[in-house]
């Protein structure tokens, strides 16, 4: 894969030094091939134009290009069209799901959103290892109608095991929230176990697919979960975007968070009437050039090949973990060697905070992630505040990642917290 | 025929003008509204069938739109009304395959009739809401009569 | 203004004719000039990094241009830094105002956000004229409170009077939305007029700023409205960002509509301490390359200045509205001539349907917008169904409005509803 | 000095490890806890007055961070504990200038003491919020106690 490399114009970056920086924070956000920065100007020089509304051809072509977008990301996931809307971003997804069903619960959209309200006493089960983004819009539903919230808990390594979300759910169990992957432990969730299990209790599954889609072969159609979303930024997209996926029949009756033009049929003073999936939710202004950028994000991805992109990071994942257990005082988060997981390592070091490893490391020419990664009840249950991760995506190389097992080697000795000599990387 | 011309064939501004079936109908089997929320344009199509459920004995309807969706809602009036509800429903089926071809092919005239003069809409994506309002209008109404579905499936 | 075309990559775009588009959709969406589009690549390219989070120089270096974005476009309209809230549109900006309302009406927020609740009974004032946008949040605000929803009437131009808007308000009005400037009638809001009137009663005035803060200065300090709404995309920036203003004292109790990452204190599996304005509202991955382009929009504007801006703008009206009104059966919506209005007119061709009208302007190369405009209360009241506008913007030019007024002229007889000959434009 | 150890002075270091102040505290005038969002980093900081209210009597603080967080409330122990009230505020002020530097200019060491280490921290950004809070933990218990507000405000 390392001929890519020369398709994205952040590794031509001037370093300060000889040795280039290497980038292991495509967790957090992706770096974006010069084909989507590319498609992006394309459109806007060239077809900027509104959509969906108006008679001239511009905006028809416009029209088209918005909506051949969709199409392209839908056959990517396994979905249909009308189970795509466009999000801000896999947070505003999330909310889109927790939000509608709110609405639900207290009476908007009628007898048709019936099937989706939530009662006092319904049950809403997540991890403890969930992302912010998938934990506090369930919280916030179930204070809105008197649900109750349960967490499977996780072990001493951030893992949390099936047996226990079974045990977590009950009749009262209507809605199902977990990561596909997690973006700490890099833990691959069995999701087709969690689906059997939610659905036979008559739960719905919401999915955060935000470090999945980006890395692996998705289909959720297959996958029969109910919801799901990711973002366009962590897959070599834009920022800006994000992207609901519901099943067509839930999409159709679940009541629209935000409201405003674009979304209704007929508006009078007094009501308001929703378009079907997926236009009841885009209020407002699309972002079309984005969307245009995604689906060429997606036409990169799909000319790897997502086999070979999960391949190529579950790779330099396996190097890192054994680099790094080989490591005195560096504790490895989440799977060790020889399980399977995604291409992110999160690794705490004794006695010295991640901010200072973070910021050793960067000195070094290594971005990483330090801080809780928006998972603060997972790091509580770790007995820790923060941790250091790296991520990798289809740039990244077996170099970039030495380079970080290796800095990692002198964290330590520079901090003074053991007797071995600072590493030679510091200035 | 190129450029508006294409669009606008004389028949179809006579069409609009004439809006043939254009008006109320009592004892209507089934009635459809359809609103195409771009332009806030509307239309309630109403039709009888005859006894046997298998012909269109009457078909009226009412609406305010633009020239492309009068005309041709006028057209489906003269074509539709009268005949059998399978041979309606290829004529719909035929319709939206010219309405989506973007302008390429030849349009079927035999089963379209005078529909043909919709060909050019085909290559304005914005517009082809507008022609097939009263189609789509149509269609619900054969489906809420219960009459079979056509076995060519959309 | 006629040299800064040159800025614009769509101006150079090939058209079938010889005589180039004449693009008069900026009420819809605007043009953006190359170095609006040269910034975000720049970034793209150079300084792409997460923000707000970790330790490296990379993320240092991106969250000083992202917040440095933040504080141009806060001079920009006379607002402090912690008063400019990223949103995904503007329509997005209402909404954030109306469901946190609505929250802190259902007890979230706690006692800080209580002064913000509704109770059934209280009153939201609007005027028939709003846009989608500034009308179904409030129908959807009224209903999960009990409020009741009152809209000031227009009258046969479109236009709505403060008398009336005087005689709406009452003891129980807490909040009076109405837009600066209408999309549809061109129509300048007295909206000093509005704010002492409602502040009189101790109600709340949301401005819907999405067709002024482009096109004209802005102080929201000065006129001291409690929030408003603008997008990017409007004012030569990019799609996918929208800005929510509000006072901070406010901004600082209104409960976040949508919650995730980045907008919290301490994070519990059961509860969630949210952050000060503006980061308690932005949820998950913020639009950050689209911040910085859109500081140099407002760069780029400033740069032409906003005084030059609505004086050009209001120029071009002015030909319109005289070209058009000497037009047998061209009906203008809103004011007529000689009438201080924006730069955007729409109207009503007598016996030719907008779309049929918009295809036929489009055919002779001027693209306008067909439509009700996202506006379907006031085109009833006015008893049409869609009209016809073209809008400007600072790239726009008297020959761009001249062929449309001269297009215009010949709608009529080529549709033939009246005796004139069909323009030679027709091909 | 530049780069790491340009930020992470051996004094630096010698602080994170001496962690002076740290402790619990009794009848304490004001207590004040801030958390860093970005990395969960917590700190509270408790003081007592002497009769006057003029001068801190005592200071203790509590908390779990980064080396330049516990560094510099270490650091500050040293230098507020037993100071006028007057004057701590001015180092408060003196301390976010240095901070807010970006590495510019040269540091008050009459006025900053051995706080002075911490210049180098201007450099980084992401850094700044670590160094400060400590220090802002103890400004909020100044205006808690209610002590008369400096006049060099901000
Ligand atoms: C007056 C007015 N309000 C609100 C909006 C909605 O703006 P956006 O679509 O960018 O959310 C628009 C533009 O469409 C507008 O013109
Ligand atoms: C697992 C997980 N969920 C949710 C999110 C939120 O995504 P975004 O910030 O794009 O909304 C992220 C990324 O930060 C994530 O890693």
């Amino acid at each position: 894969m390392s001929d890519l490399r020369r398709d994205f114009p952040a590794f031509d970056r001037a370093s300060g030094g000889s040795t280039p920086t290497a980038y292991l924070d495509s967790a957090a956000t992706s770096q974006r091939p010069r084909q989507v920065l590319d498609a992006e100007r394309e459109y806007l020089e060239h077809h900027l134009a509104p959509v969906h509304r108006g008679a001239s051809a511009a905006v028809g072509h416009s029209t088209t290009l918005f909506e051949d977008a969709r199409a392209t990301v839908a056959r990517f996931v396994g979905a249909g069209e009308r189970e795509i809307v466009w999000t801000e971003n896999a947070t505003d997804a999330i909310n889109m799901v927790s939000l509608g069903i709110a609405d639900a619960s207290a009476g908007l959209g009628g007898a048709s959103a019936r099937s989706l309200a939530l009662e006092p006493g319904d049950e809403i089960v997540i991890t403890e290892a969930e992302h912010h983004a998938n934990l506090i819009p369930w919280q916030r539903l179930a204070a809105k109608t008197g649900a109750r919230l349960r967490a499977v808990r996780v072990d001493g390594h951030g893992l949390w095991s099936i047996d226990d979300l079974a045990a977590e759910l009950g009749d009262r169990t209507r809605i199902v929230a977990v990561a596909e992957v997690s973006n700490v432990t890099g833990y691959l969730a069995p999701v087709a176990d969690v689906v059997s299990l939610a659905h036979a209790r008559g739960a719905r599954v919401v999915l955060d697919a935000c470090q999945s889609v980006p890395h692996r072969p998705t289909d959720f159609g297959a996958m029969g979960v109910d919801f799901a979303a990711f973002s366009g930024h962590k897959m070599l997209g834009p920022n800006g975007i994000g992207v609901l996926y519901g099943r067509e029949e839930l999409l159709d009756v679940l009541p629209p968070a935000r409201t405003g033009g674009s979304t209704i049929t007929r508006v009078t003073l007094e009501t308001a009437e929703f378009l079907p999936s997926p236009h009841r939710f885009e209020a407002g202004t699309q972002p079309v050039s984005q969307a245009v950028a995604l689906a060429e994000a997606v036409r990169y991805l799909e000319a790897i090949g997502m086999d070979a992109i999960a391949r190529h990071e579950s790779e330099l994942a396996a190097r890192i973990v054994e680099g790094v257990s080989a490591l005195p005082g560096v504790r490895i988060i989440g799977p060790g060697v020889g399980v399977e997981r995604a291409g992110l390592v999160a690794v705490s070091v004794d006695g010295v905070h991640a901010h200072d490893v973070g910021q050793f490391l960067d000195e070094a020419g290594i971005i990483v992630r330090v801080g809780h990664h928006c998972a603060q009840p997972l790091h509580r249950a770790l007995g820790i505040t923060a941790s250091t991760r790296a991520s990798a995506h289809v740039y990244t190389t077996d170099d970039e990642v030495d380079r970080f097992v290796d800095a990692l080697a002198g964290v330590r000795g520079f901090f003074g917290v053991s007797d071995a000599p600072a590493a030679a990387v510091i200035a | 025929m190129s450029g508006l011309s294409g669009l606008y064939q004389e028949i179809i501004l006579d069409q609009a003008r004439a809006r043939h079936g254009d008006g109320p109908l009592d004892h209507a089997d089934a009635e459809h509204h359809e609103f195409n929320p771009t332009c806030g344009d509307e239309l309630t199509m109403r039709i009888r069938l005859d006894d046997s459920h298998a012909r269109i004995a009457e078909l009226a309807w009412q609406g305010d739109g633009c020239s492309i969706s009068m005309a041709s809602a006028s057209t489906l009036a003269e074509l539709a009304t009268g005949r059998d509800v399978d041979e309606v429903r290829e004529l719909i089926d035929g319709f939206r395959a010219m309405l989506r071809s973007q302008g390429q092919g030849e349009p079927d005239e035999e089963l379209l009739g005078d529909a043909i003069a919709f060909h050019g809409v085909s290559k304005y994506v914005m517009r082809v809401k507008c022609a097939m309002l009263g189609w789509v209008a149509l269609e619900a109404c054969l489906t809420e009569a219960g009459s079979p579905t056509h076995p060519a499936v959309e």
